[in-house]
C-alpha cells in the first residue's frame, strides 16, 4: 500500500467512524429516552392510584 | 407518528444502499486516474460531502425562512438539526479535505485550496450559531436569533467564497493549481451515486435527529402534564 | 415621511446619549492610536510594507467590535428597547438610526487613525480612504444587527466578536485587496456588493431581533 | 357592573400559554376584554401577572394558544416594573422622544400638562438617574399617557409611589375608567377593585 492509497483509506474510515460515532451517540439518546417514559409510566400510575 | 416512521426506515435503507454501493464503485470500479492515480478515489467522498454540507446549510435557511414567515415553532427545531448535520459534514469535509492536501502536495492544510479556506470560514460561523444558541433562554427569542443568524449564513457562503477567490492574488499567488477535475463518464457515475449516498444520508440522519428531539419536546410536556 | 422622522429622532436621541455619558467615543480614539503603537512594535524591521495595511485593517475592525459593544447598552439598562419597539414606528428605524450612530463613531475614530497611521506606517491613499469609506457601511449594518442578537442573550461581550468575525471577514479582504492591489477597482465593488447584500439583510431581519 | 354587549372585543385569548425554558408561567387561560373594561389580575409574585401583561402588549409571543389584542401598536400604553427611559437624559427630552415616536399632536403641551400633573415639572431638567424610584414611577406614568392610549396595561401601578401620588394615579385610573379599556395587575386589588368589571386571580 503506497502512502498516498493509506491515506484514502483513512480518509473513507474516518467518514465511517464518524457516521458510527454518530449511530452510538444516538444510542445513548434512545436509552435516555427509554428511561425517561419509564419514569413517566411510573408517575402516571402513581398519579393514577392516588 | 407511523407514517414518517416508514418514511424514516425508507430512507435510512436507501442510504445505506447507497453508501455502499458508492465506497464500492469508488473504490473497486472507479477508473484510474491518469495522473493522481489512486489518490484521486478520495475525490468520491471530499466533494459529495462538501456538497452536502452546503445543502445542509441551505435547507437550515429554508427552515429558518419558513420559522419568520408563519411563526410556526416547529420550525426551530427542523433549521436547528440541518444546521448540526450541516456542521458535521463541514468538519468532515475538513478533515477529508486535509487528507487530500496531504496526499496532493504533502501539507495538511493548504490556503489556495479555495473550498477548503471556504470551509474553515463557514465552520467558525456555525460554531458561532451554537454559541448563540447555547447563550439564550429557549423560547420565541431563540428561534428568532437563531433563524436570522442562519439565513446570514447561507449569504455569507457566496460572498465569501467571491472574497477567498479574490484574496488569492495579492495573499497567496496560487502555488497549486488543480482545476476542476476531469472527470470521465463513468468516474461522473460513481460520482454521482456518491453523492447521491451522501444526500440520502444527511435526510436519513436528519429525520431521525428531529424525531428525538421531537420525542424530547413531548416527554417535557407529558412530565410537566404529570407533575 | 415619517419613518425618516422617527430614524432622525432615533438618532438625535443617540447623539445626545453620547455627548451625555461622552464613554464610548474617546474610548475608541483611544484604542485606534494605542491599537496602531502596538502594531508597530509587533511588526519586525523586515516586514513587507503591506503588512502595515493588513494590521490598520485589524485596528479598525476591533475599533467597530467596542463601539458595537456599547451600542445597546443605554436601552439594556431600564428595558428601554421594549419602550422602542413598542412605539408606532417601523422597528429597522430603531436599527437605521443606531447604525448612523455608528457610523459616526467609527467616522471619528478613523478621522484620527488615518493621519495616525500616515504619520507611524505608510501615506494614506485615496484608495485606502474609499476602502474605509465602504467597509465602514457593511461593518455598522451588520455590527449593529449582531450587537441587538448579543444584547439579546446572556454572554454578550463574549458572543458579539464570534458573531462578528465570520462576517466581516470578506470587508477584511476587500478591504486590504483594494489598498494593496493596483487596480482596485475589483475589490471596492466587491465591498459595495457585500454592503449592498448585508444592509438589506440587515435592515430586513432587525425585527424578528428585537420582537418575539 | 355588567358591560353592554355592544361594545367591541379589545383582548380576546384562547388557551394562552408561556413557557420560559421549562418554566412554565401561564397555563391554558382564556380570556376576553371589551373596550371601557377593566380587567383586574391579581396573584402572588410569579404567578405570571407582568408576563400576561407583557404578552398583551406584544413584547411577548405566546408560547401556547393564541392571543389577540385588537388595536394598533401607537394606541397602547405599557407600563412595566422598569420606567423603560434612558437615565443619561433628563425627564423632558425622553417624553421629547416617546412623543415623536408616537407621533403626538401638541408634543410640548401635551408633555408639560402631564409633567405639571406628576409633579416633575420642577424636575423636567434634571437626568432621570437622579430621580427616586417614586419620581421614575411617576415620569413611566406620563410616558405611559402621553399618546392618550385606547388600552393601558398597568404592571403594579402604585409600586414605589408615596401616598399623594398613589391618591393621584386613584383619581387618573376612576377619570379613565369606562373610557380606557384597562388591565391593572397588582397585589393590593383594593384600590382597583370598585372600577373593575373584570378579575382574574392568577395562581
Amino acid at each position: 500500500m503506497t502512502t498516498s492509497e493509506k491515506y484514502v483509506t483513512a480518509a473513507y474510515l474516518v467518514v465511517l467512524a464518524v457516521i458510527l460515532l454518530y449511530v452510538v451517540l444516538y444510542t445513548f439518546k434512545l436509552s435516555r429516552l427509554e428511561r425517561e417514559v419509564a419514569e413517566l409510566t411510573e408517575l402516571a400510575q402513581r398519579r393514577k392510584a392516588a | 407518528m407511523s407514517l414518517s416512521n416508514n418514511r424514516a426506515v425508507l430512507l435510512a435503507a436507501a442510504a445505506s444502499m447507497l453508501l455502499v454501493a458508492g465506497l464500492a464503485l469508488a473504490l473497486f470500479w472507479a477508473p484510474e486516474d491518469a495522473d493522481q492515480g489512486f489518490s484521486q478515489r478520495i475525490f468520491y467522498i471530499h466533494v459529495p460531502i462538501a456538497l452536502t454540507a452546503y445543502a445542509c446549510f441551505g435547507w437550515g435557511a429554508w427552515k429558518a425562512l419558513r420559522l419568520l414567515w408563519t411563526r410556526e415553532s416547529r420550525y426551530d427545531l427542523e433549521s436547528y438539526t440541518a444546521v448540526h448535520m450541516g456542521l458535521i459534514f463541514g468538519i468532515l469535509t475538513l478533515v477529508t479535505g486535509s487528507i487530500w492536501a496531504k496526499i496532493s502536495w504533502g501539507v495538511w492544510w493548504t490556503w489556495s485550496e479555495r473550498q477548503l479556506t471556504l470551509f474553515l470560514v463557514l465552520f467558525l460561523f456555525y460554531c458561532a450559531y451554537f454559541m448563540l444558541r447555547f447563550s439564550v433562554e429557549p423560547g420565541p427569542r431563540r428561534a428568532n436569533l437563531s433563524a436570522v443568524y442562519a439565513l446570514f449564513g447561507v449569504a455569507l457562503i457566496p460572498v465569501s467564497f467571491l472574497a477567498i477567490r479574490l484574496a488569492e492574488n495579492f495573499i497567496h499567488p496560487v502555488v497549486f493549481t488543480r482545476d476542476g477535475p476531469q472527470m470521465s463518464g463513468s468516474m461522473f457515475v460513481v460520482f454521482c451515486v456518491c453523492l447521491a449516498a451522501m444526500l440520502a444520508l444527511f435526510a436519513s440522519l436528519y429525520t431521525n435527529e428531529l424525531t428525538g428531539k421531537r420525542l424530547d419536546a413531548r416527554l417535557r410536556e407529558l412530565r410537566e402534564a404529570l407533575e | 415621511m415619517t419613518y425618516f422622522a422617527d430614524v432622525a429622532a432615533l438618532a438625535r436621541k443617540d447623539i445626545l446619549l453620547e455627548l451625555r455619558s461622552r464613554d464610548t467615543l474617546p474610548a475608541m480614539l483611544l484604542f485606534v492610536v494605542s491599537a496602531l503603537v502596538v502594531f508597530h512594535f509587533s511588526l519586525p524591521s523586515e516586514a513587507s510594507a503591506t503588512a502595515s495595511t493588513g494590521l490598520l485593517w485589524i485596528a479598525l475592525l476591533f475599533t467597530a467590535l467596542l463601539g458595537l459593544g456599547r451600542a445597546f447598552t443605554a436601552e439594556r439598562e431600564q428595558r428601554v428597547l421594549d419602550g422602542l419597539v413598542l412605539a408606532p414606528c417601523d422597528r429597522s428605524a430603531i436599527w437605521l438610526a443606531k447604525c448612523l450612530g455608528v457610523l459616526v463613531f467609527l467616522g471619528v475614530a478613523e478621522a484620527v487613525a488615518l493621519p495616525a497611521y500616515g504619520l507611524f506606517f505608510e501615506p494614506v491613499g485615496w484608495e485606502l480612504v474609499a476602502a474605509i469609506l465602504l467597509a465602514n457601511l457593511g461593518l455598522a449594518a451588520v455590527g449593529t444587527l449582531l450587537a441587538a442578537m448579543a444584547a439579546a442573550s446572556r454572554a454578550r461581550e463574549l458572543l458579539l466578536p464570534l458573531l462578528f468575525l465570520p462576517l466581516v471577514i470578506p470587508v477584511v479582504v476587500g478591504g486590504v485587496g483594494a489598498t494593496v492591489v493596483d487596480d482596485p477597482g475589483r475589490y471596492l465593488g466587491f465591498l459595495a456588493l457585500y454592503d449592498l447584500i448585508f444592509a438589506i439583510l440587515s435592515w430586513a431581519s432587525f425585527e424578528y431581533v428585537v420582537v418575539e | 357592573m355588567g358591560s353592554e354587549t355592544g361594545r367591541v372585543t379589545v383582548i380576546s385569548a384562547r388557551g394562552l400559554g408561556r413557557r420560559f425554558g421549562s418554566k412554565r408561567v401561564l397555563r391554558d387561560l382564556d380570556l376576553e376584554v371589551r373596550s371601557g373594561e377593566v380587567l383586574l389580575v391579581t396573584g402572588p409574585n410569579g404567578s405570571g401577572k407582568s408576563t400576561l401583561l407583557a404578552l398583551m402588549a406584544g413584547l411577548l409571543a405566546p408560547t401556547e394558544g393564541e392571543l389577540e389584542v385588537d388595536l394598533p401598536r401607537g394606541r397602547i400604553g405599557y407600563l412595566a416594573h422598569e420606567s423603560l427611559v434612558y437615565k443619561e437624559l433628563t425627564a423632558l427630552e425622553n417624553l421629547d422622544l416617546y412623543g415623536r415616536l408616537y407621533h403626538v399632536p401638541e408634543r410640548r403641551e401635551t408633555i408639560g400638562a402631564l409633567l405639571e400633573r406628576f409633579g416633575l415639572w420642577d424636575a423636567r431638567h434634571q437626568r432621570v438617574g437622579s430621580f427616586s424610584r417614586g419620581m421614575q414611577q411617576r415620569l413611566a406614568l406620563c410616558r405611559v399617557l402621553l399618546h392618550g392610549p385606547e388600552l393601558l396595561l398597568l404592571d403594579e401601578p402604585h409600586s414605589s409611589l408615596d401616598a399623594d401620588a398613589s391618591s393621584l394615579v386613584d383619581v387618573l385610573l376612576s377619570e379613565l375608567a369606562g373610557q380606557t379599556t384597562m388591565a391593572v395587575a397588582t397585589h393590593d386589588p383594593n384600590r382597583v377593585q370598585r372600577l373593575a368589571t373584570q378579575s382574574l386571580v392568577l395562581a
